[in-house]
């Protein structure tokens, strides 16, 4: 199949998911409490992890999913990192 | 209310200041075209075909930060270090560990289970970015940043002695940075040593054979291209860099607990 | 000549000048240590973004992005693929340079975080203004 | 003649991805409590990052025009699913016990709450 | 019709347009840990700033340290001496 159909399609739903990612950063900024925004910033950013495999699909760049893969890993990091510090208030035990 | 009205004219004064920039916007954009330095490492950085001036590495940016700019390198990594040991020597302090014994330590069972299996998954890709820096994006800065990460993750999740208690402690790490930075400085002069003994005219931190020095380290080995030194200053970089930062984790993560109780013992 | 990518290019660089005021205003006129730590943090990603926007190149022609400086097919390479790259790819350079500095400021902002962390245990608070008052 | 399958099947699956990305970032808006807000956060995780993975993996498998890293793509999409579908519940789940625990949001509307009744506010 | 390459300067400039309201909001926040929630909202915006710029050296090296690193750091700073910033 012509490459282009493909590039094509994802033209297409660029502008739903950048809908998406709007209202996820809107959220993320507003929330009432901390967990409302880490929340936000997690769901966000496994989104912005698929966007970004879709974007180097786009762009015929197979190099660039190593920032996804990067990515995928480390916003687990910011959860954790909030939950220990709400249950025990001392991170380092 | 406040903050709202002066986030309306920081946006504001965004959009219409840019406005009245774009007229004067062409001579500080880019453009379609990069600058003539560029190009050159563009060009030499994979090219069989001027085997005097190239570094065999299709990869750009590790080629400049290792080869083409490799001094800047090695300076900036003894700032990073300086850093590093200015850090150690606050944190230093003779602590005596009480561990707790009543109290669970950590997070829930399920996130320990999950970060079981995530940690060794993070060395692992820590170590491709590493190990593959010279053929695909990454290197050793990259990788040992990545790899840092996970004794933080460790030690926030199970606790400080945990870490303590499977071995990773401040002497084995302050080892790795020590074997870490001896090799990147017998690196730095192997092509010259190696040069020395046979009469040859050759260059600190040199890679490639170059037109007046025709020694050089091998760009292939058994057909897998590692670019001559860049396999190794990679390999280095990342021990180097993941044990000094886990040392700084290590000092920054004792409980203050230990630290109160030292400073009592002291009063007494 | 204006048009509509010299704009949305100008929107980038005035947001991020807009960065660098709002970072450095949190760095001189706010009290609490710990928000300068922050902030300074803030200055020193906003100041590496600008090196890598002075390295982009804008696309060639509509239907052909500009590439990463890294070459993907090399094991069987001409030289007409190697000038195409070459008249592709983005500014190696100042990504080098920023990769370092990254690390380094890690590096600076823990020196940071441990002196902070001393002069709370010497003085029992990060306020500014009240390190000075206990200072006398 | 299957790679044309291949790539069908990876665009529609791109589709289901944005429309559930949509819907999840819609609910996290229009939801009153945290508690609620993990359902929607949910749906933005799995249908929004972990179907649209596969069908990217599943489209560079079928596209032999994005040259010999393709399988590169492939296999990293793939390894980008699991980590996913591995990590994204193990960290809301942290975060709600956390937050449940430390007492910052309280359950409401709540019918009964048996790890800690004083968090439990009944309505009316 | 905008052309592929304006679609995708749009796209960043949105971007940076929020990651200025992030700053923001860093800045004047009085909790500080709610400020390093938006210093990492923040950080995401950066990263793909520099994904779209086609630096993925940049982005590998950006995200352990402003994502992974840099959060932790400072919230064990936190969690050891003061949590509100005095007015």
């Amino acid at each position: 199949m012509d490459f282009s159909i493909v590039q094509t399609f994802i033209i297409y739903i660029l502008p739903v998911y950048v809908v998406a990612f709007v209202l996820y950063v809107i959220r993320a900024l507003k929330g009432p409490t901390i967990s409302d925004q880490v929340l936000a910033i997690d769901a966000m950013s496994y989104d912005l992890a698929a966007f970004l495999v879709i974007l180097s699909i786009f762009f015929r760049e197979p190099i660039l999913i190593g920032t996804a893969i990067v990515l995928a890993l480390w916003i687990y990091a910011l959860d954790i990192y909030i939950a220990k510090y709400l249950e025990k208030k001392e991170v380092g035990e | 209310m406040r903050h709202i009205l002066g986030l309306i004219i920081v946006l504001l004064f965004i959009i219409g200041f840019s406005l009245v920039l774009i007229v004067a916007g062409n001579y500080i954009l880019p453009s379609h075209e990069i600058g003539m330095l560029a190009k050159y490492y563009l060009y030499l950085a994979y090219n069989p075909w001027q085997r005097n001036f190239t570094v065999m590495s299709p990869e750009a940016v590790t080629s400049i930060v290792w080869d083409f700019r490799g001094l800047d390198t090695v300076f900036e990594t003894a700032v990073f270090y300086l850093a590093i040991i200015g850090s150690i020597a606050l944190g230093r302090g003779i602590v005596k560990y009480i561990k707790p014994e009543e109290e669970e330590l950590g997070l829930s069972l399920i996130v320990k289970t999950v970060t079981r299996i995530s940690a060794v998954m993070i060395i692992a890709v820590a170590a491709s970015i590493a190990l593959h820096g010279h053929l695909t994006p990454g290197g050793g800065f990259q990788g040992g940043a990545t790899a840092a990460v996970a004794p933080l993750l460790i030690i926030v999740i199970f606790s400080h002695y945990y870490l303590l208690e499977k071995g990773v402690t401040k002497d084995l790490m302050l080892f790795l940075r020590s074997l870490g930075l001896t090799g990147i400085a017998i690196v730095a002069i192997i092509v010259y040593l190696i040069a020395l003994p046979q009469g040859i005219h050759a260059y600190v931190l040199q890679n490639q054979p170059k037109p007046d020095s025709s020694i050089g380290l091998p760009a292939y080995i058994n057909g897998q291209l590692i670019s001559g030194t860049l396999w190794f200053f990679n390999l280095f970089e990342f021990f180097a860099v993941m044990a000094g930062f886990t040392i700084v984790f290590l000092l920054i993560t004792i409980p203050e607990r230990a630290f109160r109780k030292e400073e009592e013992g002291e009063k007494q | 000549m204006i048009s509509l990518s010299t704009y949305l290019l100008t929107i980038i660089v005035t947001s991020m000048i807009m960065n660098l005021a709002l970072a450095l205003y949190g760095i001189f006129f706010k009290p609490h240590l710990t928000k300068k730590i922050i902030a300074l943090t803030i200055l020193g990603d906003t100041a590496n973004t600008f090196a890598i926007i002075v390295g982009y190149r804008r696309w060639i022609s509509p239907h052909s992005p500009s590439r990463p400086p890294v070459l993907v097919d090399y094991a069987n390479i001409n030289q007409e693929d190697l000038v195409n790259f070459v008249n592709t790819a983005v500014d190696p350079l100042p990504q080098a340079l920023v990769l370092t500095a990254i690390v380094i400021g890690l590096a600076v902002t823990l020196f940071l975080v441990f002196l902070a962390l001393q002069i709370y245990r010497l003085y029992g608070t990060l306020d500014v203004r009240e390190i000075k008052r206990l200072r006398g | 003649m299957i790679e044309d399958l291949l790539v069908i099947i990876g665009m529609i699956m791109l589709g289901i991805g944005a429309v559930a990305d949509l819907i999840a970032a819609i609910g996290l808006n229009r939801f009153k409590n945290f508690y609620l807000r993990l359902h929607a956060a949910t749906i933005g995780t799995i249908w929004g990052a972990f179907v649209p993975l596969i069908g990217a993996s599943l489209i560079a498998a079928g596209s032999p025009c994005l040259g010999v890293y393709r399988w590169f793509v492939a296999g990293g999409g793939l390894a980008i699913a699991f980590l996913v579908l591995i990590l994204a519940p193990a960290g809301s789940h942290a975060l709600a016990r956390a937050t449940h625990r430390s007492g910052l949001v309280r359950v409401e509307p709540c019918v009964v709450d048996h790890l800690n009744e004083d968090m439990c506010v009944k309505e009316g | 019709m905008l052309t592929y390459e304006e679609i995708m300067l749009l796209i960043t400039a949105l971007a940076s347009v929020f990651s200025v309201i992030a700053v923001y909001y860093a800045i004047i926040e009085k909790n500080l840990v709610r400020a390093v929630v938006f210093s990492a909202i923040q950080s995401t915006i950066y990263a793909f700033i520099y994904y779209m710029f086609m630096a993925p050296d940049i982005v590998l090296v950006y995200i352990p340290v402003a994502v992974g690193l840099y959060p932790a750091v400072i919230l064990i700073l936190i969690s050891k001496t003061e949590k509100v910033e005095k007015q």
